[in-house]
């Protein structure tokens, strides 16, 4: 699968652009115009922001791609470069695949290495001035050149640019006529300095009438009120912050009482992540829905308190939003490096389960399917998201409203306590499922009360160092885990006539592997593929290992831990499950997934 | 069964406000803290249901278990009470949490969370049980003990201390008093005001652990919190339904009105010492720190500031008693939510 | 195997005492000179506590064991109960065997249920009046009495009970002429008023003569200085505590220079763990020999920096003495629930090393032998012990100087910067075993220093985002695991002849396992044994459980961690890993072990 | 080439101070630090690899990137800074530990590891460079931040503010300053003195954040700074060499000595502050606090207090020196330790 096409062809609603500039230079706004332009001309699209742990003055690129074949993992490739930061000028221009386009800002010209492009300099500095802008406002308005001389290379429809822009500045009209005006200019200049034709184009199609934009923390948080969250504390941590601001964002909006004013949803700023996680707790046990967000660094410090948290019972959700590590690592980067740690989080002998989602619009389902989960099996509820679903703006479908009732799991009121025909105890496993009934303060009924300790205790919630008592606790941890097994969501299972391998992958890489089983059907390597949603594993997926002859676990870390704890699972099964492992902090491409697995093929 | 048993205005007995038998050891302060903690609760005529207790670990983490068995309790990590009551009080703030910690729980691992709290102002009664020492880990350091202290199995204290009231003034608590195990009828005093006040109330209790740290000459011991104990005040406590029924000996007495209309009297001991300014009360503890006084009373409190509820504009109701169907936003909106999404 | 003899006989240096007691009564100083005695008197004996999370008046209790045969594991019967406790005096004699002893306070006499024991009430109170103590010791003496006694039944030498307490008071006249006066009392009064002779008896051995006894905590601590220590940062916790106290202890003796009064060692006892793990990786990187001790919820909380050192290549040893989690737990009772969060502890991919002693000796000389290592292999090493090694008394053999000299692994100085044919770099691979060459501070060469970051870096410890660097960085680390493999301690293999099966067990089990062994052996199942002693596990363990049928893991902790980490090192021979756990709480008995053997074989 | 170069007295061209160019914004006020640090120990003849540099997390933190290439640094963890200096500068006491933090990574999430590398006195020049917000991820609230502060989307500032200095002086630090980036050459006195102090000197920098909290009404902005400021003195340094030469203009100038013989001359500036009294002090910040002052200069010295390094009687020469026969006791020792094991 080889991406440039002859000139003489353009290629149409198919190609890759990256755009280099200087961090906090603004041209976030220029490269959304672009996406969301593609989107409301039906082209499908994705853009994905590469940035350094910086505020201003390094360099940044932003890429997008447009697949009328709705592909939009990371290309490998791309066909269009411009370059408006001199210092990556250079690397900037090596990208570029023979034949490709290279736009650049007139002013930061370094050499040019290369004869097999098409160059365009562009009087960027000149077009700004010409608009006569505030002079403030003059630097940021230089990424709009591009955007008007890629609207004409390109095809890319002026009014779809405005309606970006529309939406980007809140219908703000001064910004709005400022940009446009530049965009104008640029549009001009290139139709009247320009006469090849480009070898890349757009054309209206109609492949994103039924999707929205949105990031997947956008959605989690979204996902979470809906779910009705009422308590939320948090630390801030790149990539997770935009979680818990969506959460303030949308909770006027959301869950105000309109005529009190009123809030019915809290959210605390702590002043680290063992505080942040110590008060969702103290909320999850005292009845209320809760949840935190963060990323490693500060799921490490998590560790006691989860550990507390498993032991006691205390419903609670945590999102991990993962970048890469270890330790500080790249802060700005992707990676699936947290499932270990979030898996088995905490001293002694704990596990906890984790959701998977795969997609923007499932970060609003598992939002609040997480929180019913945590009730329902009175434990810590982790969802793994990363850097790329997390923060990048994804097409994608809208969020359906919950199909189920909110679900509270086991817990005794007043009244319930009045008509007990039996000895309720916190830890008692009446049901038999290994989830005892709790009550949560404010309970006025005497015999509500209760002690929760992280140390030793027996079914009624005394303290307890008895040999049998604690190991038949944790055997009903064990229960309850095991419960969770047939609880948690179910894998998204893709099936081909005559596979005889499978693909296991999750979360953000699901755009990359599905391209990949395109392409390898292409080459005759039929294969089968199983988006895995949630630990622990459920049957379905022990049967889909069962039924295949190799199965290939995807991830993005080094160690393959999600290969690692699918084998202890089906130890019986580990000698066909190979681990795939991509871990450069960049999104994973199909190219990379289908070579690795035609490598080991051919193997 | 004939007697008749002595009951508050609420028709409790004390037993209702009865904790497990205690285990910590005979004569440890912090056995005093629970005793006037149940007494102070049964008098206030408060509802064992509408108390909630938190604490970390440590000997003096342990005392919830001793008092209000009717009353919920978390005994969480150590250093990390304040968060878990943090998150719980939201929940329903028509109660009244009590937080007990250690000094070490509080001034050593605990300090950050220790200092957020307050500026938060969160509703809690923060008691920390001070003696100068780790006791239930059996006698280490903790960074109260004085430069120079001297104990078992360890090297002599080398730091400075860290002064709990002085870390609560400029840490801006709404309340801040100091006790002692040695003298019960301050401490429940305070307790009961504390107990009223809306906001954290910050409470060092000099409370003696007679095992590992009760050397005639430690800072932390009966024997010297005896000699020198400075009482700013005697100190009484009114509560709302009768404050109007008090009156004042011209000059001699000073009250702070609490947000609920109760009141604390101040009946003056010499000192010309009002609760009321913060930079007195720090100057206050470097002149006694200076001169090796432990002034104990209520150092400072400020009835007004908004706690962390007035702020967060949220609903008198419990928030844990929502009903499920005013928890998730109307279908509608999510409508609206999608169609804004571009 | 049976323990109960008849009466005619009686089982001389073969049996188990246990003392039921309230806790900070002083039956320490009672079981100790018990178990003293015994030792000086020849017979292989062990002494466990087990002892409630509280300083003051709860039930305790000791027991110990003598055996001729040297087993010295924890005994499932008891053939001597000492009841000092009214609140446990039902259970205590529940646990009795028919026919068994049972001593206690006349005092505290409480229902006595059995007439299948031998029953003696001591007058305690009596007795002790009768030496005239002062009033403030006499509840600490009440414990000599039922030493007397036993003294007198089982036939201990009064003179070495002497010696036991000349040692236990340091040569203090006062208290041991106080306690003797006791020990006097009893042995005459159970002279005069006991005339059946007792079922058991001991007998002067030699099963001792080449054996110490100290706890491992002393040990580590001991080993740690002869390791060279420079800097220890600690934070109080069951059970490790007595660590550091006992670096504490010897640094004045052994590392203080004699005529300056200056110390080579310094001890800090942090605020936290978090600040505690800071400050030994700060020392470490700064060139100092460092060491931190803590246990489970200690080591939660030093997720995040060890992460840190693992990335930024810091030496440190981190000792772990291992107490039954999840969660604050039973903090005074033992568990080896610790492995998977120590091997895998942070964020992101990491993986460390762990030694795993099985002997208070061997704790010695890991505790130098992990300093060495860390430096060498410049990462964290974990050394994991629990309660049971660390806090109680063992005999085991005497401290062995360590065989090699100390190494200080890749470090240059002015010297070697000045004199160096290449261009040296922070984290440049130059051997290709991973492990790069390191400076520290204070080197005034002016190439001398780097700057440290646990954020992405290059070979010349740049700051880098770029995704092919830190890839071959993570790959790097990764050989640098693959040589530490070569390096830690190897196993101690038992091997009998014709054994299809084996044992793989590691730290305080080892006697409880071997042990198993013989009376596996006996009942005609023969067994190897592999004692590990470190991960990764190296070739001879690889070998041993490929030359095997079967092999039983077998581990205190409820989820099997370490069979899951040899399932995922040996996947392919996965099948024939079978997972034996045992997490009470309490230490691990032979019986049990067998038992569990017997069970899984006869399936 | 043939240009003369400046150099010190060591020699050294400022160049030799020099650290990767900054990547912070440009106007950001942590750039005033890095070139007051800078100036600092290159007229103060410090060789660069006698400094060593820490740091937590955050833009204020990756500030020793910035300077001193020739001297080692460690960049460590959000918050814990303090925990790895101390560790480290035991290594070799001759080296002079500069530790970088933001209000943040001191305040918040720092607050324990802050206040415990003060009362063990650890020796380090411990900068806070205080604006008010988070930079590094984005503009989110820190502790410092002022009751009501708004900021693009956050929630208003709802809880009282921690004061860096008043934290400091209960903390029983024994060098206290607040500086400010918009006031570069007091920023170098302070600096100065501070390289000199022996034992943990604490600078709170009001530095800018222009790209989040660099609003005029902003109590972290330049332009509040500039309009509030209230310098104690005029603060200059005397190096120790130089300290004979010196003469006073009579009831103008106070002069503080250091130990190794430095002393910091504060010219009044119609103030009568001296700072030597932590009770006076304490008081100033409550005046100032109240009257949104922002005071800046020395605060509070005491010269005298020993240090960790004092107490913990350890040999001058470097400890990460001693060669490795001497790291081991000898065998003999361990024949003691055995025969006195029982
Ligand atoms: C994370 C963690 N570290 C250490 C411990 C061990 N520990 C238990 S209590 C305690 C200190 C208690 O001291 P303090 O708070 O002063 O209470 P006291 O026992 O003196 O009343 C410590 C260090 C722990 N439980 N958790
Ligand atoms: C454990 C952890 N939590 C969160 C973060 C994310 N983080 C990086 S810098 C920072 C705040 C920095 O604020 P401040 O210390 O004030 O420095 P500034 O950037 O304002 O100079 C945070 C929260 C982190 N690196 N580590
Ligand atoms: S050890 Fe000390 S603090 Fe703990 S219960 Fe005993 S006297 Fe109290
Ligand atoms: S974001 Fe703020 S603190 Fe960070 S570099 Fe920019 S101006 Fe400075
Ligand atoms: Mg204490
Ligand atoms: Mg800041």
């Amino acid at each position: 699968m080889t991406k440039t096409k002859s000139a003489s062809e353009p290629a149409v609603n198919d190609f890759s652009i990256t755009v280099g500039t200087v961090n906090g230079s603004g041209s976030q706004t220029a490269n959304m115009a672009l996406v969301r332009a593609f989107f409301k001309m039906g082209i499908p699209v994705s853009g994905k922001n590469i940035f350094p742990s910086n505020i201003q003055g390094l360099p940044t690129w932003y890429s997008i791609r447009v697949s009328k074949d709705g592909y939009l993992a990371r290309s490998e490739t791309t066909e269009i470069v411009v370059a408006m930061n001199k210092d990556s000028f250079a690397e900037d221009l090596d990208k570029l695949v023979p034949g490709g386009i290279f736009l650049y800002a007139d002013d930061i010209r370094q050499d040019i290495t290369r004869d097999d492009v098409l160059l365009y300099p562009m009087p960027v500095k000149k077009l700004v001035r010409e608009v006569e802008p505030p002079r403030e406002l003059r630097d940021y308005l230089n990424n709009m050149v591009y955007v008007g001389v890629l609207a004409h290379l390109l095809g890319i429809e002026v009014e779809k640019l405005q309606q970006a822009l529309d939406f980007h500045f809140d219908g703000k009209q001064k910004p709005i006529d400022l940009n446009m005006a530049v965009i104008g200019k640029a549009v001009q200049w290139a139709a009247e300095n320009i006469d090849q034709a480009s070898p890349y184009r757009v054309e209206t199609m109609h492949g994103t009438e039924e999707y929205i934009m949105a990031t997947g923390n956008t959605a989690g948080a979204l996902g979470s009120i809906y779910g009705g969250l009422q308590f939320s504390a948090w630390y801030p941590i790149t990539p997770a912050t935009g979680l818990p601001e969506a959460v303030m964002k949308y909770r006027p909006i959301l869950q105000k009482d309109p005529e009190t004013g009123k809030y019915k949803l809290v959210v605390v700023q702590a002043e680290d992540e063992l505080a942040a996680v110590g008060m969702a707790i103290g909320a999850g046990w005292a009845g209320l829905r809760s949840m935190t967000a963060t990323s490693g660094p500060g799921l490490s410090l998590m560790a006691e308190y989860t550990s507390l948290a498993y032991y006691a019972e205390v419903p609670i959700v945590l999102w991990d939003v993962q970048r890469m590590g270890p330790s500080t690592g790249l802060p700005t980067r992707t990676s699936q490096g947290d499932i270990n740690l979030a898996h088995y989080l905490g001293q002694g002998d704990t596990q906890h389960p984790i959701l998977f989602p795969g997609s923007v619009t499932e970060c609003f389902e598992f939002g609040w399917k997480a929180l019913d989960l945590a009730e329902e099996l009175q434990t810590p509820i982790f969802v793994l998201i990363d850097l790329d679903l997390g923060m990048n703006q994804w097409m994608t479908r809208p969020f359906q409203y919950p199909d189920t009732p909110i679900k509270r799991g086991k817990i005794l009121w007043e009244d319930d306590l009045e008509n007990l025909d039996w000895e309720w105890g916190r830890y008692l496993d009446k049901d038999g499922d290994g989830v005892p009934y709790r009550t949560v303060p404010g309970n006025t009924h005497p015999k509500s009360a209760y002690f929760t300790r992280g140390t030793g205790h027996d079914e009624y919630a005394n303290y307890s160092e008895d040999p049998e008592t604690w190991d038949a606790n944790l055997k009903r941890l064990n229960r309850k885990f095991e419960l969770a097994r047939t609880m948690v969501p179910k894998p998204e299972i893709h099936l081909q006539e005559g596979a005889e391998i499978g693909i296991i992958a999750f979360g953000s890489t699901h755009p990359a592997v599905s391209e990949a089983c395109d392409y390898l059907t292409a080459d005759d390597v039929k294969v089968d593929y199983l988006r895995l949603r949630s630990l622990p594993i459920t049957s379905e997926v022990k049967a889909f290992i069962r039924e295949h002859d190799r199965i290939y676990v995807i991830e993005m870390n080094h160690s393959g831990q999600l290969h690692q704890i699918i084998t202890l699972d089906m130890s019986d099964q580990s000698a066909k499950l190979i681990s795939l492992t991509y871990n450069t902090g960049l999104q994973l491409t199909a190219d990379w997934v289908k070579n690795a697995i035609l490598a080991e093929e051919e193997k | 069964m004939a007697r008749k048993k002595r009951v508050n205005e609420l028709g409790y007995s004390k037993s209702d406000y009865a904790g497990a038998p205690s285990t910590l050891c005979a004569g440890c302060g912090h056995n005093a803290i629970v005793g006037q903690m149940i007494a102070a609760c049964y008098e206030e005529n408060i509802p064992p249901e509408k108390l909630v207790k938190f604490s970390g670990i440590g000997c003096s983490s342990k005392a919830p278990t001793y008092f209000m068995n009717r009353s919920f309790g978390f005994n969480g990590l150590h250093g990390r009470m304040p968060s878990l009551a943090t998150g719980a009080l939201f929940a329903d703030m028509s109660l009244i949490g009590i937080g007990m910690s250690g000094d070490g729980d509080t001034a050593s691992i605990g300090m950050g969370q220790f200092k957020h709290v307050m500026r938060r102002n969160v509703p809690l009664v923060y008691v920390v049980a001070n003696n100068g020492v780790y006791g239930l880990t059996k006698g280490q350091m903790s960074a109260t003990a004085e430069e120079g202290l001297a104990l078992k199995r360890q090297e002599q204290n080398k730091y400075m201390p860290i002064d709990i009231v002085w870390e609560a003034l400029v840490g801006r608590a709404s309340f801040v008093a100091r006790g002692f195990s040695g003298d019960p009828k301050q401490l429940k005093a305070l307790f009961k005001a504390a107990l009223h006040h809306h906001g954290t109330a910050v409470i060092d209790v000099i409370s003696p652990c007679v095992t590992f740290n009760n050397q005639d000459d430690s800072h932390h011991s009966y024997a010297w919190g005896k000699i020198h104990e400075v009482a700013l005040h005697e100190l009484s406590f009114v509560p709302p339904a009768e404050t109007i029924k008090v009156e004042y000996a011209e000059g001699e007495t000073a009250e702070v009105e609490l947000h609920d209309g109760s009141q604390i009297l101040l009946k003056k001991l010499g000192h010309d010492y009002e609760p009321d300014d913060r930079g007195a009360a720090l100057q206050l503890l470097e002149d006694a720190n200076k001169k090796n006084q432990l002034v104990t009373g209520l150092i400072y409190i400020n009835p007004k500031q908004k706690s962390i509820f007035d702020i967060e504009y949220l609903p008198p109701s419990p928030l844990n008693r929502v009903p499920d169907e005013e928890l998730r936003p109307s279908r509608e909106s999510l409508g609206e939510v999608n169609a804004k999404m571009f």
